[in-house]
This record gives C-alpha cells, structure tokens and sequence, in this order.
C-alpha cells in the first residue's frame, strides 16, 4: 500500500499532474508541508484507559500546556489523530479501545502510556489485563515510567511528530497491512466476542445489535 | 426574581491574572529541575556489584534478569552476573534499591523514555557512581 | 459495653480485635436472625461491607459482615463460615440496598449463591468462563500463561545461584591447578637444583 | 418499568467520554432531555488487585496498594500499613506518625484541587481546572521531593515512613499552604461564587438524609446532608486525637452543598498541615526494625482499618494465616455505593447535561470500585 498522504487514488492523480506540468519537486514539497502541519496539529481523543490518565491533566493544562506543541484534546474519536493508551488494559476495555480505534480517521497513531502496554508491567500475573499490546494494535510511540511524567509524555509527543514529519511508516499503515494477524490475536484474546463484530452489516442488521 | 449581583461580578476578578507571570514550565527548552531523591532510572556501579540478586528476588514484577557483563569489573562479584531491568515490568518502587547490601543499584533522577518499539525497553542500568555522576 | 451483655444473652462472645474493632462469630443457621436484631434492637443500621475469606484448607468460606452504629464510632465484624462446595447465602438486598451490588461482587468473584438476589450478573469481567478469580484454587499465572505470551528478549536471564555455584566451582578448580602448578614447580625446582634446597634447610 | 422504557434511547455515558470521571460508563435511558434508567458499568480497570496481593509477600504487595485508587494512593497505603501494624503488632514513633498525618493531608489538598477541576470542567468553566491542576502540581512538587515519586509515592511502610524528611522540606510546605490559602479566596470568587455554578448545582442531584446512614454513604456526600461524622474524629488513628479541625457540613445534600464541604475541607487541611508543622519532632526513628521480606510472617487473624480519603472513609479488611503472604485482603472504598447505590437513583429524572456534574461531586474513582 501506497504510504500517500491525501489517500492512495488522489494521490497519484496528483503526482501525475505534477509530473506533466514538469513540477515534480513540487509534489515532494507539497508532502513535506503537510506533514510538517499534521505533525503540528494532533488531536488527542478523550479515553483515559488507566492509571497514566492522572497525568493527563497536568500534562494539558496550564503547568505543562501542550497545546503550545499543538497537542490538543478532543472529544469523539472521529475528529481525533491520536489515542493514548494510558496503562494496563482489561480485556473489557480492550474491546472498547479497538472500537475506538477503528473507528478513527486515517491517518491515525496509537501512543502507550506505562509500562504495562509494553510487557505486563506490576500486572503481568493479573487474570483480566493484556500483555503484550503490540500483538493487538499497532503501537508508534511507546513511553515508559510508571506512571510517566508530563515531561515523559512530551517527549513521547515529540518522538511522534518527529515521526509523522520524517514520514516514517505509522501504526496504521502497518494495521491495515497486517489486519488478518491483528484479527487473529484480538480474536484468540478476546474468544471472538468483539462487539460489534468488525463485519457487522450495519445497513442490514438482522439480529438486534448489541452495543 | 433577585439578581445576584456578587455572582456576577466577582468571576470578572479572574482578569486580574491576565498581568500576572505564567505559570506554564515549557518542557523540551526549559527543564525542570528533578530533586535527587526522586525514584527514576537505575544506575549501577559495576565496581561495587557483587552480584548476589537480592535485586532480582525482592522485585515482585519479575522485572530484574541477572546477565553476564561485556567484561569483568569487579573481582568480588559471586556469580559473575549483573542486574538488567525490563522497563516493560518496572514499577519504580525501589525495593531493589533498598535490599541492595553493597549500596551499589540506585535510582537516578533522570526518568524520561520514549521509543517507537516496544522491544526497546530493556534497560542497562547506566555505570554510576553517584547519582548525576559519570563513571571514569 | 452493652452490646457485649446483650449477646450474652443470645449466648455469643464479643470479642475486641483493636481500640474500634469488636467481632463476633456464629454460626451459618443463626446469621439472618443475628443480623436483623442488630440492625433492629442494637441500632446497627450502616451495612458497610460484606466480604469473603477463602479458607481452602478447611473447606469453607468465612463470610465478615462489618456494621456501624449511626455515631460511627467502632466497627463489628459479624462472621460466620459456609461450606465451600455449592456456597450459599441468604441475600441481604431488601434490608440494605447496598448490599445488593456487594453480594453481586461476591458471586463473581467467590462463585457464591444468593437465592433470591434480582441481578446476578456480570460486576467486572466479562465473558467469564473460568473459575471465579478469587478462589485460592484459582492459579492467575497459569491462566495468563495460556492467554498471553511475554516479550522472549529476555531468554537470556542466567540464574544467579547456578552461576554463583559454578563461579565458586571453577575458582576452586582454579585454586587447586594453581597449586598444584605451584607444587609442581616447587618439586621441579626441587628436582633442579636440590643445593639450593640444602642451602634453605641451613 | 417496561411501560416507561418506552419511546426511550439508550445512550452510553462512557467509557470514551470526556465528562467521565474514569474509565467506567453509565448507561442511561433517555426520554428527550431526561433520564428514565441509569444502570452503572465498571470493569474496565479490574485487575484482580486481591488476587495478586495474595500471592506477594508483605512487603512486595505494600507496592501494589497504591494503585487501587489513582487520584489519591496515600489512604490506601496508610490502610495497609496499619493493618499490617495491627496483625503484626507493631508500633511506629511519634516522628512516623506525624509524617503519615502530614501526607495524607497534603494528599487531601491534592485530591482537592484535581477534584475542583473536574467539578468546573464538568459544567464548562474551562479555566478553572487550568488554575486548579497547575497548583495541585505545586504539591505533586513536594511529594516528589519528599517520596520521591509524582503520584504513587509507595511512602507510608509497615513500621513508619521509608525516608526522612528533606532539609527544609517544612519551610517549603509552609510557602505553599501560604500561597493556597490565597488562592482558596480566588476560587471562591471565581467558582464557588459563580453565578454560573449556583444555577447549575443548586438544588441537583439531592441526597436523601434518611438513607445516608444505612446506605452507608460516606464522605462529604454524608456531610453535606446535615451529618457530622468523620473518621478522623470518630475513630482517630495516627496523630488526629492530637490536632484541632473542625468538621464542616451542609444541610441541603445538594452538588452546590458538597463542593462548599469540599472547600472549608480544604481550610481544615491547611489548619491542620500548620499544626503538624509546628509540632513535628525534631528527633526519632522513622521506620522501625522489620524481619527481612521472606521472614515477615503474618498471625492467622483478621482485622479491618479505616482511613478518611478525601472523598470518604476507605475500608480495608485484612487476614493473616501465619505465612508470609497476605490471606486475602479486600477493598471497600466509598466509591462503590455511591457509583451503584446512589447514583443510579440520583440519575433518574434528572437532565443529561447533569451526568456529569454529579458523578464529579460523587467523587466516583473507578478504579476503587473494581480494584
């Protein structure tokens, strides 16, 4: 898959007509510029999955304020670039984030919070937490400490949108190539009761949807 | 129906604060300073390991692996093995550092860490002395 | 204190546990009864927890009413102990609604039965299909072993002991060629030149 | 019931909402504006914390305590380590029974101010939780000086404290309790006389006083309603016997009654903050000699220890069984009655918009429900 920044069929449109009217740098520079703006203007969706949602406050109010960086919160995830994954996550709250997820805008990112996302952290004998969460969804930054500071969680901001301007190859692009192994994992997790189901006919519903 | 006339009023106190010196620590450019005792990365003074793994057998998150250096620092050392930290597991609660009988593993006040891989996060401790001090 | 000859009567024992906390133990037949006329005739009207103590050894299950007067100034644990196998309490939800949500807790959590109590359902897990979590029984390592697999960098941990054991192993091998070197240095030595050995002696 | 289910739509408020005071969700049946049923989901943050306990040793699992209730760790800590001193039968100096009483009040000044924000910011008065949460971070400051972490501080061990006090950590202290007492009157100006919050809370979610006491609600929800009682003064533990508060209450059980108890709350706190500062001795132990962590072995007995948190008493029941592992421990904290018992009463027939503000001045912790 095309790593275009405008969505695949637009994009090559694009290209193409720079390339006929003999501005083919143009088009490099057009992506620069928009990366460097997506990278300036990322929306945080409002979900704080575990304990690292305590330092959200600071981290996005007056103290430490990171909406000078552009980081700003949001309230539905449809307007949202980014989801932090604040800590350990229940296999409850697991099928909520992936809803949550899936249904974000491309392009979009995943940063985690704590040590539990990246190997069981202090719950890695717990009966109702995840593991491993890159098994589930694709994570771009993942920041340690438990729970990190606001100055951790900036860095962790910064690592991202040196990533998004580099253009380095984002957690989506890696989901949507690697879906069925995703779907596997979450499936083998979760014992397929991912609801509603991701092949769920919303337009034909026949047996009552439970949400 | 009485309007409440303080009610309305007093909320406009907040301009005052307009003129007032903000209070925002602009992080990647102005850093705070982190006290020393603050429970943040491991260091460890290699010189002074021996060993022994009372690190590893206190640490409830199963964070702590005993390995072999890249060379032998310190002859006194028992079993040959130093501690590394999964900060995949580490809850920073510094029971490591407490039962630690040559003092030798402490906690830095250094304690930001951010990568985009996940397999990134198993952490050498840095060969310190002192905290804030480089190794010669 | 006048509770304690109050249940004097009722031939129990009181028994203070700390400066606040005071505990009386009786037996399953009688527990509904005891309850009610501690909150009716003793004024022990706060419910302020119901919980369960999985005593596998033994088999049973003990069961700790905590209640408070309306001053709130100590605490009475009321415990009692059930069989463990096919657990069953009276439900508590009609004389203090709180008890409703804690009992629901207890049935997921302890696997025990509340016939009568109007929702049994899920508290916090969801799609359940293991024992309840919090039996002793119930072995979590075990259970994450067979749903999550751990990062594998960290195959390479050495065990500490083994390593301390064949350190000191191998210093020993060490000593004892370096002194048999050393003996037999000496007696080559010896061998050499034995004058100077003579020499020594005078 | 069926009957007034009908015409109705079902709404999720939670668990991905920004008016949620954590990760957990109320389901509520609407009837236009209005709320018909709320039915109250948690289980999002369940992680088996008493399970784990169980299988740690004491002084393994005195780290793991701190996390059952985020926003304020220290009654939770101060609660497994007096019941562990209960069955253990330790006894701590009077220096280490200064220092907990001195951290949980500050802890309950932090709490506070995370609290205000969350109550402002729940009926759109967006600068206050700017001001609020920035001066809670001012105490975060001194807890990270003193503890040496930011929000869990795994300070208050069986025994005493595990370090002493910084050089000039009470000067320090002082400063700030100077500088709040400053800020509360700019609060009161700007909040808690705000025209635009006494028409929002007064008169909103109204707790009925004759099912407080058996309910068992606690905390400020009881306070407000006209009912005097604290843990602290009650059944007082460490040096509270020792330091003069008062206890304030409301009689109109209201959101506008419980974030006035909330505020004088705060000027209790400082009260007794100053108190502890001139009183702290200078001298003594602050942890006292304990067996090494395989050799710490609990007696097979039971106890049960209460602590005042800042958002009511919190509860541990704890068990022994002469090994070195905790028997089983269980959490009741004051969010369980108010998420389940309380709230889906107080929700129905009151407006969405409402949710939100109630559940803040509930003082729901998720986390605390479910452990």
């Amino acid at each position: 898959m095309e790593s275009g920044f405008y969505g695949s069929s637009l994009d090559g449109n694009l290209k193409c007509k720079f390339e006929e009217s003999g501005l083919a740098n143009t088009h490099e520079i057009m992506e620069k510029a928009v990366r460097w703006f997506r990278s300036r203007s990322i929306f945080v969706v409002a979900y704080g999955t575990g304990c690292g949602a305590i330092e959200m406050p600071p981290t996005f109010t007056s103290r430490y304020d990171a909406e000078r960086m552009g980081v700003v919160g949001v309230a539905t995830p449809r307007q949202a670039d980014l989801i932090i994954l604040s800590g350990y996550l229940a296999y409850k709250t697991l099928r909520r984030v992936i809803r949550t997820y899936e249904q974000m805008q491309k392009p979009r990112y995943i940063m985690t919070l704590g040590s539990c996302p990246i190997n069981g952290g202090m719950y890695w004998d717990s009966y109702n937490t995840i593991k491993k969460l890159d098994d589930y969804l694709p994570i771009d930054v993942s920041v340690t400490g438990c729970m990190p500071r606001p100055e951790a969680v900036i860095d962790g901001f910064v690592l991202l949108q040196e990533r998004i301007r580099n253009g380095e190859k984002a957690g989506w692009e890696k989901y949507d190539e690697n879906f069925e192994f995703y779907k596997e994992n979450q499936k083998r997790v979760l014992g397929g009761h991912i609801d509603p189901s991701y092949e769920t006919d919303w337009y034909n519903l026949k047996s009552g949807g439970k949400a | 129906m009485a309007i409440d006339v303080k009610g309305v009023l007093s909320p406009l106190s907040a301009i005052g604060t307009l003129f007032e010196h903000p209070r925002t620590l602009t992080y990647p450019e102005v850093k705070k300073d982190i006290p020393i005792g603050y429970r943040g990365f491991h260091i460890n003074n290699l010189e002074t390991c021996v060993g022994c793994a009372s690190c590893e057998e206190i640490c409830m998150n199963d964070a702590i692996d005993m390995i072999h250096p890249d060379r032998e620092y310190n002859v006194k050392n028992t079993s040959g093995c130093i501690p590394r930290i999964d900060y995949g597991r580490c809850c920073w609660c510094s029971l490591c550092t407490d039962v630690c009988p040559p003092g030798s593993l402490k906690l830095d006040n250094i304690c930001t860490h951010a990568d985009c891989d996940p397999d990134n996060f198993l952490y050498m401790p840095k060969n310190h002395k002192n905290i804030g001090e480089e190794a010669s | 204190m006048d509770l304690a000859s109050k249940l004097e009567k009722l031939s129990l024992e009181l028994v203070q546990k700390q400066d606040y906390l005071y505990s009386v133990t009786i037996d399953f037949e009688r527990l509904e009864s005891l309850l009610l006329s501690f909150l009716n005739e003793f004024g022990y009207i706060t419910l302020d927890s119901i919980n369960c103590r999985d005593d596998l050894e033994d088999g049973f299950f003990t069961i700790t009413y905590c209640l408070q007067t309306e001053e709130r100034d100590h605490v009475v644990m009321i415990q009692t102990k059930i069989q463990r196998e096919n657990a069953s309490l009276p439900t508590m939800h009609t004389i203090w609604p709180q008890a409703e949500i804690m009992e629901r807790e207890m049935h997921e959590m302890f696997g025990v039965d509340f016939p009568g109590h109007p929702t049994l359902i899920d508290f916090a897990l969801e799609y359940w299909d293991n024992m309840p979590p919090l039996r002793r029984d119930f072995d979590t390592l075990e259970y994450v072993n067979s749903m999550n697999p751990f990062r594998e960098q960290r195959n390479d941990a050495l065990d500490a002991k083994e390593e301390m054991k064949k350190k000191r192993e191998a210093k020993k091998a060490a000593k004892l060629k370096a002194q048999q070197e050393a003996e037999a240095k000496a007696a080559l030595e010896a061998q050499n030149n034995p004058s100077d050995e003579v020499k020594n002696e005078e | 019931m069926k009957n007034d289910l009908k015409n109705t739509i079902k709404i999720f408020h939670g668990p991905q909402h920004p008016g949620i005071t954590g990760n957990m969700s109320v389901e509520l049946d609407l009837l236009g504006e209005t709320i018909k049923r709320a039915q109250t989901h948690v289980g999002y943050l369940h992680r088996g914390f008493e399970k784990l306990v169980e299988r740690r040793t004491v002084v393994q699992a005195f780290t793991i305590v701190c996390r059952i209730c985020v926003p304020e760790p220290d009654p939770n800590e101060e609660n497994f380590a007096r019941a562990v001193e209960n069955l253990a039968g330790l006894e701590i100096s009077e220096k280490a029974k200064y220092i907990r009483t001195m951290v949980l009040e500050m802890q309950r000044l932090a709490t506070m101010f995370l609290w205000m924000g969350g109550q402002a910011g729940s009926i759109g008065l967006g600068l206050i939780p700017q001001w609020s949460v920035c001066d809670r971070d001012y105490m975060l400051d001194l807890f990270e000086e003193l503890t040496g972490g930011r929000v869990y501080h795994m300070y208050a061990f069986p025994g005493g404290v595990r370090r002493d006090l910084p050089e000039g950590f009470l000067d320090k202290l002082s400063d700030l309790l100077d500088y709040y007492e400053k800020r509360i009157i700019v609060y009161n100006n700007t909040f808690f006389d705000n025209v635009i919050f006494k028409k929002r809370a007064i008169g909103v979610g109204v707790v009925n006083r004759d099912e407080v006491l058996k309910n068992g609600y606690v905390g400020q929800t009881m306070r407000a309603c006209g009912i005097q009682k604290d843990v602290r003064k009650d059944m007082p533990y460490l040096m509270y016997d020792k330091l003069d508060f008062d206890i304030p209450i409301q009689q109109d059980g209201d959101v506008y009654a419980r974030a006035i108890v909330r505020r004088d709350e705060m000027l209790q706190s400082i009260r007794i903050l100053r108190q502890i500062i001139k009183q702290m001795p200078k001298e003594g132990d602050i942890l006292q000699k304990i067996p090494k962590h395989r050799k710490f072995k609990l007696p097979a007995d039971d106890t049960y220890v209460q602590t005042e948190s800042a958002r009511g008493a919190m509860s541990y029941y704890m068990a022994g069984d002469g090994s070195e592992k905790i028997r089983r421990m269980q959490v009741r904290g004051p969010s369980l009655v108010h998420a389940y018992t309380l709230l889906e009463k107080l929700l129905v027939d009151s407006e969405l918009a409402d949710v939100a503000m109630t559940m803040n001045s509930l003082g729901i912790c998720p986390p605390e429900i479910e452990r």
